[in-house]
Parts: C-alpha cells; sequence; structure tokens
C-alpha cells in the first residue's frame, strides 16, 4: 500500500486561498493529502516554518501566493521567491530531494489551476518519496535512533 | 531503564488563579503508597509531556495532608502548559531535591520574613510550618511587597496572617501599583525593610523574591547590622537537574540545587555578582 | 611594515579611539586577537602569515564594546573589508564610530604552512583606499588563481543520494559547539534562532536530523551575506567542509541575482530586495 | 607481558564479536573515538584524538523518556552489550574518573553507572604529547593507569607492554600472567619529560575571583562551546524535548542560554563570568568538593580554541600578573 502522503500548503490570503475556495466551489476533485494553512502573504512564509514542517514529518511543502506584479502587498511575493530559490537550491545541494518543496502562483480566479497544482506537487512528492521515503529533516522518524 | 531522571507521577487535585499570571496547582501523588517526605524550603521539578520540565518550590508544608502545592508564574514554554492544564491532569515530578530551611536554628528565635513577588512560596510551606507550632519560636514579622496589589499571591492567607495578633505583617506594593483602596505601604520592600527597622537581637531574618529584592534586601540586611550567618535567603537559580550535575546553579563551589537552595547571606556574598 | 601598524595604532589613541582590535602575539606560534586600549598596548601587536582572524567578528560582540568606548580602531584585511562592508550595509555599526587600518597582505597561512584556500583565489589583497582610514605595507605581488569553485562542482557532481550521504557523514560529527556560528561576524544575532528554546525550531541535542538542520539554517542564513572569510571552516574542531556549503549558497545568489556579497557598503541584501526577472518556480516548472 | 601488535589486533578482532569496541579512527586526515568493526580500522598512531572517551559514558544524545498516549515510557540504556575502549590515552582515562565522582556520588545516575559497568578501558601509555598538553602540571602522567581495567605500554617498535589492572582488564585478557601493574621507569621517565608544557595552578585562585584579569582575558572568548565538548571532564548538560522523546544532550557554560531563565534573567549574562565559571569550575569548586582539579591537562582545548586562548593560557596568564 502506498505511503499517506502529508503535504503542507501556505495558501496567501488574497489570491491562492481564495483560488482554493473557488476550486471547492466549482466541485473540482484534487487529492486530499494536501494541508492548507492560511497566511496574509506568501511572504509571511519564513523558511524555518518550512523547515519546521519536515521536522514535524510532511513529505512536501507547498507555498502558493499571487502572480507577480499581483501582490495585495506590492511585492512579498518577489522575496518568497528569492527565497524559496535559495533554499531549494540549498537542500538539493546536501541531498534533499527537490521535489518536496514548491512555489507557485495561484489567483484567486485560477480555480482549475489550484487543483493542477495540488495534483502535481503530490504526483512530484510521491515520486520523491518513492526515491526516499524520509525527507531526511524529520524528527518524529529520528525520534526512534535512541541513544547512541 | 528507571533512572534519577524519571518522573513520578502526580495528579492536579485543583488549581487557584492568584493573580493573572500565577496559578498554584495542588498536586497528589498517584502512588501514594511511595512517600513524598520534604521540609519547607524544597523544590521538585514538574514537568509536562512534550513541554519539558522546570523547577518550582513547595509551597505548603508537610503537614499539608496528602497534597503538595507549587505556585506557578507564566513566563515560558513550560509554565505555559503547566497554565494549560485542568484538573485532574497528570504532571510529572521529581524530588524533593535541595536542603530546605534549617528548622532547628530557627527554633525559639524572633523570625523575620522578607518576601517579594511569587518568592513568598517558599516562605509560605516554612510560615505555615511555623505558625503551627507557634510556640516554639519568637516573635513573627512578614514583610511582603509585590509589584501592585493585583500581583499579590496567596490573598486570603495574607489576610489571615495580618488578622493574627501574635504576627506582625506589613505589606507594600512598589510605588506605582497601588489602587485607590489599597491600604498597606507603597514603596519598594528594602526601603520599607529599612523603616521597620528590625533589631538583629535575636533574630533571624528569611528572604525570597527576584533577584534584584533579594540582593538589594541582603544589602538592607547589612546596614541593619544583621550577622550574615543569621540572614537567610531561598535562592532560584535556572537549575536542570536537581542534583548537582548539570552545572548550571553554582554557588561557588556549592550548588543551589544540592546545597541549596537555602542559603545564608555568609556564604553567597562572595559570589553575589554570578548568582543575583 | 609592524613598526608602521604599530605607529597608526599609537596615533589613534592620540585621537579619540579608545579602543582597537588588532592582532596580538600568542604563547605559541599562532596570534590571538588583541584589545588595546592604550598607547603601550600596540608593542604586543603582530603581523604575519598566521592572521587569519576575521576581526570585525568583535564590533558587534556586545561584552567587548561595552558603552562609551569611543572610537573603535580595527586592523583588517583586504577580504575583512568586504565583511565589513556587510555589517555597513545591515547597518550593524556606522563608519563614523570606526578607524580602519587596512593592511595589504601576502595571504595567511594554515598549520602545515600551507596558504589558505581563500588567499589562493584573493582579489583584494590590496585593500580599497576608500573605504579604509588608511593602507599600511607594500602592494603585494600576487597572481590569484580564479576560483574555479571545484569543491562545489564535485558535491554536485553526485547523485541526490549520495549527496545526502556525504554531508550526513560530515554532519554526523558536528559536536553542535557553535564554534562557526559564534566565529562569524555576520552571525552577530542577539539571540540565534538556533538556541532559541521557545518556540524550539532547531533541536538541541546533536542528532544527524538536527545536525543537518542547524547546517542548513546556517547555509541559508548566510547565503548572499557571507564573504567567503572561511572561518567557520577554520575552527571547526571535526573539520566540516563548511566553506562549501557558503560558496554554494554565494554562488546560487551570484548566478541567480548577479550579487557579490560585501562589494559595496550600501549594496542590499540579496534576499531582502528583489527584482522583477528573477528565476520565476512556474518557468522553471514549465520547462 | 610483552605482545606484539597482531596478537593484539587479533584479540581484538575476536573480542569485538562479543563487545561493541570503541577506538581511535582515522576521519578526514584527524583521529576520533568511534565505534570499530575490526582492528583493520584502528589508528594506532595517534597522539590526541579530536574527541575524547568521555561520550562512551555521557553520549551526546541520551533519549531519557519516550512519550507514549498514555503516558511515557523509560527507555534502556544503549543496548546491552558489554563494551571495550581501546587504546584510550592516560589523560582520557583519567577524565572518566573525574566524571565518576559527578555521577556515581551521592546520588548516583543510573544511565551512567550502566555504562560504566558495562565498558572496559583499555588504555595506551603516551610516547606523542603536543606542544599544548600538560597533564603531568595536574597530577597526571603520560604513564598513569587510573581509571584503566588493563594497560598497554608501547616499547617503540611495535610491541606492547600489556598489564592488567583489574577483575574487567582480566577478562579481556585472560591469559597474561599476573604482575604488579607497574610501569618500567625507564618509560615514566622519558614519557614525563616529553611533556613539555607547565601550568601551574595558583594556591590562592579564589583571590582572584574579583580580578580584572577576567574581564580582560575573556574579550576574544566568542561564547562556544568547542572546549567544553571537547574536554574529557566537563559534563555540564541539558534535558531538552525533542519531538516524542525526552533527551538529555551537552551543553556548555558559555552558552547565551545555559544560565537565562525562562523570565529571561541570566545569571551569569556577562561573557567574563562565564569565562571564569569554567575556570574556577575546574581548578577551584571541583576541587574544593573533590579534592582534585577538573583538568587532565589533555590540552584539546588550546589545540582546538577558535581564538587560541587555551585554559592552560588562563591560569599561565593569571600568575604571570
Amino acid at each position: 500500500m502506498p505511503k499517506k502522503l502529508k503535504i503542507v500548503g501556505f495558501l496567501c490570503n488574497w489570491c491562492s486561498y481564495a483560488g482554493a475556495d473557488l476550486a471547492g466551489v466549482n466541485r473540482l476533485q484534487y487529492g486530499h493529502e494536501i494541508r492548507v494553512i492560511r497566511v496574509p502573504c506568501s511572504g509571511r512564509v519564513n523558511p524555518l516554518l518550512v523547515l519546521k514542517c519536515f521536522q514535524e514529518g510532511a513529505d512536501g511543502v507547498l507555498i502558493a501566493g499571487c502572480h507577480p506584479g499581483d501582490c495585495h502587498y506590492q511585492d512579498g511575493n518577489y522575496y518568497t521567491r528569492r527565497r524559496m530559490h535559495v533554499l531549494r537550491e540549498l537542500l538539493d545541494f546536501v541531498g534533499i530531494d527537490r521535489r518536496r518543496l514548491h512555489l507557485r502562483w495561484v489567483s484567486a480566479s485560477e480555480g482549475a489551476k489550484w487543483a493542477d497544482v495540488v495534483n502535481g506537487v503530490i504526483e512530484d512528492v510521491r515520486a520523491a518519496c518513492e526515491d526516499a521515503p524520509d525527507s531526511a529533516l524529520s524528527l518524529r522518524a529520528a525520534a526512534g535512533a535512541g541513544d547512541a | 531503564m528507571k533512572s534519577l531522571y524519571t518522573p513520578r507521577l502526580a495528579r492536579v487535585k485543583s488549581i487557584v488563579a492568584e493573580t493573572r499570571d500565577v496559578r498554584t496547582l495542588r498536586l497528589a501523588l498517584e502512588d501514594a503508597a511511595d512517600p513524598f517526605d520534604f521540609t519547607p524550603g524544597q523544590f521538585v521539578e514538574l514537568s509536562v509531556p512534550r513541554a519539558g520540565e522546570a523547577t518550582f518550590c513547595i509551597a505548603s508544608c508537610p503537614g499539608d495532608e496528602g497534597v503538595l502545592e507549587c505556585s506557578v508564574k507564566r513566563v515560558g514554554a513550560v509554565t505555559e502548559a503547566i497554565h494549560m492544564l485542568d484538573p485532574e491532569s497528570l504532571v510529572g515530578i521529581r524530588g524533593p531535591y535541595g536542603n530546605g530551611f534549617p528548622m532547628d536554628t530557627l527554633k525559639g528565635k524572633d523570625l523575620l520574613f522578607v518576601g517579594g513577588g511569587i518568592g513568598l512560596a517558599p516562605l509560605r510551606g516554612l510560615i505555615r510550618e511555623v505558625l503551627r507550632s507557634r510556640d516554639d519560636y519568637g516573635g513573627l514579622a512578614i514583610l511582603y511587597g509585590a509589584r501592585t496589589a493585583a500581583d499579590r499571591v496567596y490573598k486570603d492567607e495574607l489576610d489571615a496572617w495580618q488578622g493574627r495578633e501574635d504576627v506582625r505583617t506589613v505589606l507594600t506594593v512598589d510605588p506605582g501599583g497601588e489602587l485607590p483602596d489599597w491600604k498597606g505601604r507603597v514603596g519598594y520592600v528594602p526601603d520599607v525593610l529599612r523603616e521597620m527597622a528590625p533589631k538583629p537581637d535575636d533574630s533571624v531574618a528569611v528572604v525570597c523574591g527576584p533577584p534584584i529584592m533579594i540582593r538589594l534586601t541582603l544589602a538592607a540586611f547589612d546596614e541593619l547590622g544583621f550577622d550574615p550567618e543569621r540572614v537567610l535567603t531561598s535562592l532560584e537559580l535556572k537549575m536542570k537537574c536537581g542534583v548537582g550535575q548539570c552545572g548550571r546553579c553554582n554557588v561557588g563551589p556549592l550548588y543551589v540545587c544540592k546545597d541549596g537552595p537555602v542559603f545564608t547571606c555568609a556564604q553567597i556574598k562572595e559570589f553575589m555578582e554570578d548568582i543575583l | 611594515m609592524l613598526d608602521e601598524l604599530k605607529q597608526q595604532v599609537r596615533e589613534l589613541f592620540a585621537g579619540d579611539v579608545g579602543l582597537v582590535i588588532a592582532y596580538g602575539r600568542s604563547r605559541d606560534e599562532r596570534t590571538v586577537p588583541v584589545f588595546a586600549r592604550k598607547p603601550a598596548d600596540a608593542d604586543a601587536l603582530v603581523w604575519n602569515d598566521r592572521c587569519y582572524y576575521n576581526l570585525t567578528r568583535y564590533l558587534t560582540d556586545r561584552d567587548v564594546m561595552g558603552d562609551g568606548e569611543g572610537k573603535i580602531g580595527i586592523v583588517v584585511k583586504g577580504c575583512d573589508l568586504k565583511t565589513l562592508n556587510v555589517l555597513l550595509a545591515e547597518k550593524q555599526v556606522t563608519r563614523e564610530n570606526l578607524a580602519v587600518v587596512a593592511l595589504r597582505c601576502k595571504g595567511m597561512k594554515d598549520a602545515d604552512g600551507k596558504l589558505l584556500a581563500k588567499c589562493e583565489t584573493c582579489t583584494v589583497a590590496d585593500p580599497d583606499p576608500a573605504l579604509c582610514d588608511c593602507v599600511i605595507g607594500p602592494v603585494p605581488q600576487r597572481e590569484p588563481r580564479e576560483d574555479d569553485f571545484a569543491d562545489v562542482d564535485a558535491i554536485e557532481a553526485m547523485p541526490p543520494a549520495e549527496r545526502l550521504a556525504h554531508w550526513s557523514r560530515e554532519f554526523e560529527r558536528c559536536l553542535r559547539c557553535d564554534a562557526c556560528r559564534n566565529i562569524c561576524p555576520l552571525c552577530y544575532c542577539r539571540e540565534c534562532l538556533a538556541s532559541q528554546h521557545d518556540p524550539r525550531w532547531i533541536p538541541a541535542s546533536g542528532s544527524a536530523t538536527g545536525n543537518r538542520l542547524f547546517h542548513l539554517v546556517r547555509a541559508f542564513h548566510m547565503a548572499g551575506r557571507c564573504t567567503n572569510c572561511g572561518e567557520c571552516e577554520r575552527v571547526c574542531p571535526v573539520g566540516i567542509p563548511l566553506s562549501t556549503l557558503m560558496r554554494k549558497g554565494a554562488r546560487i545568489v551570484r548566478e541567480s541575482f548577479g550579487v557579490e556579497p560585501g562589494a559595496a557598503p550600501d549594496q542590499r541584501s540579496p534576499l531582502a530586495s528583489f527584482a522583477p526577472n528573477d528565476p520565476d518556480p512556474e518557468e522553471v516548472a514549465i520547462k | 607481558m610483552i605482545v606484539k601488535q597482531d596478537q593484539l589486533n587479533a584479540r581484538l578482532d575476536d573480542l569485538s564479536k562479543t563487545m561493541e569496541v570503541f577506538a581511535p579512527v582515522r576521519e578526514r586526515g584527524r583521529v576520533y573515538f568511534r565505534t570499530v568493526r575490526s582492528s583493520g580500522e584502528i589508528a594506532w598512531d595517534y597522539g590526541v584524538s579530536v574527541n575524547s572517551i568521555k561520550e562512551c559514558f555521557l553520549p551526546p544524545r541520551q533519549v531519557f523518556l519516550r512519550y507514549t498516549s498514555g503516558g511515557f515510557e523509560t527507555v534502556p540504556v544503549a543496548n546491552g552489550r558489554p563494551r571495550l575502549v581501546f587504546l584510550a590515552r592516560p589523560c582520557d582515562a583519567r577524565g572518566v574518573t573525574i566524571m565518576d565522582k559527578v555521577f556515581l556520588g551521592d546520588r548516583p545516575d543510573e544511565t551512567y553507572a550502566a555504562l560504566r559497568e558495562r565498558t572496559t578501558i583499555v588504555g595506551l601509555a603516551c610516547d606523542r604529547p603536543d606542544e599544548h598538553c600538560f597533564c603531568t602540571s595536574v597530577g597526571g602522567s603520560p604513564a598513569g593507569t587510573e581509571g584503566m581495567d588493563a594497560a598497554l605500554i608501547p616499547m617503540g617498535d611495535g610491541s606492547y607492554d600489556l598489564k592488567v589492572l583489574s577483575d574487567k582488564g582480566r577478562a579481556v585478557f585472560p591469559d597474561a600472567p599476573a604482575d604488579d601493574g607497574a610501569i618500567p621507569e625507564e618509560f615514566v621517565r622519558k614519557a614525563e619529560a616529553a611533556v613539555r608544557r607547565t601550568v601551574t595552578i595558583p594556591e590562592t585562585l579564589r583571590d582572584s575571583f574579583g580580578s580584572d584579569y577576567w574581564r580582560e582575558v575573556s574579550q576574544s572568548c566568542l561564547k562556544c562551546g568547542a572546549c567544553a565538548h571537547l574536554c574529557p571532564t566537563c559534563h555540564c548538560f541539558d534535558i531538552v524535548e525533542e519531538g516524542d522523546c525526552r533527551v538529555r544532550c551537552w551543553d556548555y557554560c558559555q552558552s547565551d542560554t545555559f544560565t537565562k531563565a525562562a523570565a529571561g534573567h541570566d545569571h551569569r549574562g556577562a561573557k567574563f563570568s562565564r569565562c571564569r565559571q569554567r575556570v574556577y569550575h575546574k581548578f577551584d569548586y571541583y576541587p574544593e568538593n573533590f579534592g582534585i582539579v577538573a583538568c587532565v591537562g589533555c590540552g584539546r582545548c588550546a589545540r582546538h580554541c577558535p581564538v587560541n586562548s587555551g585554559i592552560s593560557d588562563l591560569i599561565n596568564g593569571l600568575n604571570e600578573r
């Protein structure tokens, strides 16, 4: 039986959360592996929060915000774009599958895109888990390691 | 394997909200057959699973049947978790640790208790114990100060002590901390102490409170001519293990957890700048 | 050159400088950081090829700076100036409050007498006088080797599982002594999130996962800020190749955002700024 | 009894079938004490290892409790196998006896006691001290056998003089003939002469407690834990919650969080008071409590201090004032 995935989604309040809402109103189907956390802006997502998700056992993390240029706060998503780029590259460098971390733009009108994005992310995370079941950042996986 | 660091379980029997950020928990050990003997002034390590463990003095006295009380001020992760507990929850408990108050030396003396804020907690157990055998001691005086009138802990007990003829109880709040109906003094504890001008004669003073208050109060006792051997204080430096191993709470060669928390002023004088 | 340095430091005290941070003699063949507070202290100064310390680290050390020392004099090498630029850009120090004595440098050597890797590729051996109060020493005649990032390339060439195994072996040795963080002139946070108790962002104990998280977070925080002074790697008691990790961060930032940390005292940190045409995840995804 | 290195190797390979063996191993050019599976991994020619053998008894991370849905369960100490620490230098072996006084005193720590109980220490007399070593200044000797169950004295020709010193040592080397365990005088003399650094502990260290010296000398300190974590006698620890576990892990007295209480008060907030604490704990407080200094002169703190300020320099500097 394939592993039950846990993916944390950080959704900006103004675009992506509304987009996900629209997907629901339109009764679009997408994978239930995602757990959504609403944030005021994708710029609120400190990379530490991403790492905390992995520590607590998440298999993947998705950050979704307004399209570049459309940020409710002018430029929050531009900062996120740089940050997550660097984080993803560094994760990759130490050997953590880059398919576990995603940043996507979903506007309030893109309900269908939201469903696609989620399904695509699930597919990627599943593929990553098939290669290596443990993210190598989970404390829950490591806890059993006991003492020296 | 069970070790020194394996807590026993205690059940929260009731909770009293003392102030906006202090709660007193009445605890009963789950395994009552296993005795829990302590003297006033000792402390315990209380823990909440997944939140952690922290040090609390025992605020009750051995005679209080079957329960022990700890007062907890909400300041960090562990105390926050303790504040979230409901009656009947389980907590981990290790102890009792530390030396406690030297009851034999206190017998027959005039006693002056000086407490500040939640620092009244260890004194409360001691005062209860002393009042229980009132005739064994000389004159008793209590000086208690808090930041504001609302920050006083054990308000009912303070009232009861004030109502007694055989105890002189002086209450004070820091300047600015009084309310219109405040009938006690206004002023910092060391200043009020100087005004009270207790005589060293056959007295023993017992001081507990926040670090700055202890430091200034010990200085005041020095000015008043008290022998440093007869001024006691209960310290509460950051501790972890409770048994003199983890290395945090040194007072010079002594450990607060093992050799204290009750020290004479003479014992700690030399190391004052490292501990307060 | 040393005499000139000593003279310069003595003169600083004649002005409004109260403390000069410099390199001093130690009991062995190495050197120590010294904190000169009067002209006579200048006698203990040294300048040799073991002056690897990046002394700008102490400019944000509250225990050393105290309050009201007057101006602070600091002895730097060209590479340290880059770090100073970052500190200035991040408003951790005020230029008016500093007297910068820069030394022209022939490169520093390790215990075996080998030139440090960063010195082989150094392009700032002759410090920019515009950034300093004075520059001392003869202009070094050196042909720096081009930095080929071979260490980073070697790891990038590994398949992911091997990269993970490689870094796990390195991080496994980590003692969590914090020497790398504490020597870092740019790790100046008053309370490091890695030791914060509440919330606990990074596990306190040394474990494979905890160590990996610690070094990842540090690498992230240094990306675009680290000037590759190499002190973290030098001080690591268990020899973790931290410079490689830091240089990877530097490379990401340079290739993606075109930023060279510490190039100028008014340069914004790349992760505290942006450009509309930055690499976009969706374009990559579509590719 | 004189034994050849390959005899010892063979014995070790035999022992490793039933025992967990910790021995010096070379990794990326530096020597560490690690679990080894065969004698081939051992670095016989080492001087002082980077880490000390203290981690065999006080592991950097040790799970005390594991939480379950209904409460918690206690965790057994490591696995139950007997353990062998092989080729410990005299300074390291002596360091263990210093930790013993803390962990096996009036409130014994059962987890430490269990690890200690099931571990045999086979030492290696030291013929290669470096410029940072000063064991002879703190009551030790490169030929000392304190804390060892058996000792090997290098003869310089690839053979070793094996001395069995305890029943545990006897169990590991049952064939060794009984002797008085005395180390040849010639070796002791030569080995001790090779330790060139001296440190003189002032008799009245306490008088310097209030001295400005500590402010001066601590300025360069980074408040890192390199010295403490490598030290064979530093034993300070923290107890933390991690995921579903309560864990004991190493901590160090220079750290910004070591003495900081939840409410923010830090009784050793200033750098100089932490630096002083470390020196006094080893050279004043511990001796007052246990009669010996808590330093074995291994020199690790000096060798690895990022700013070249080892404890030997701190003490000698005080003398020179």
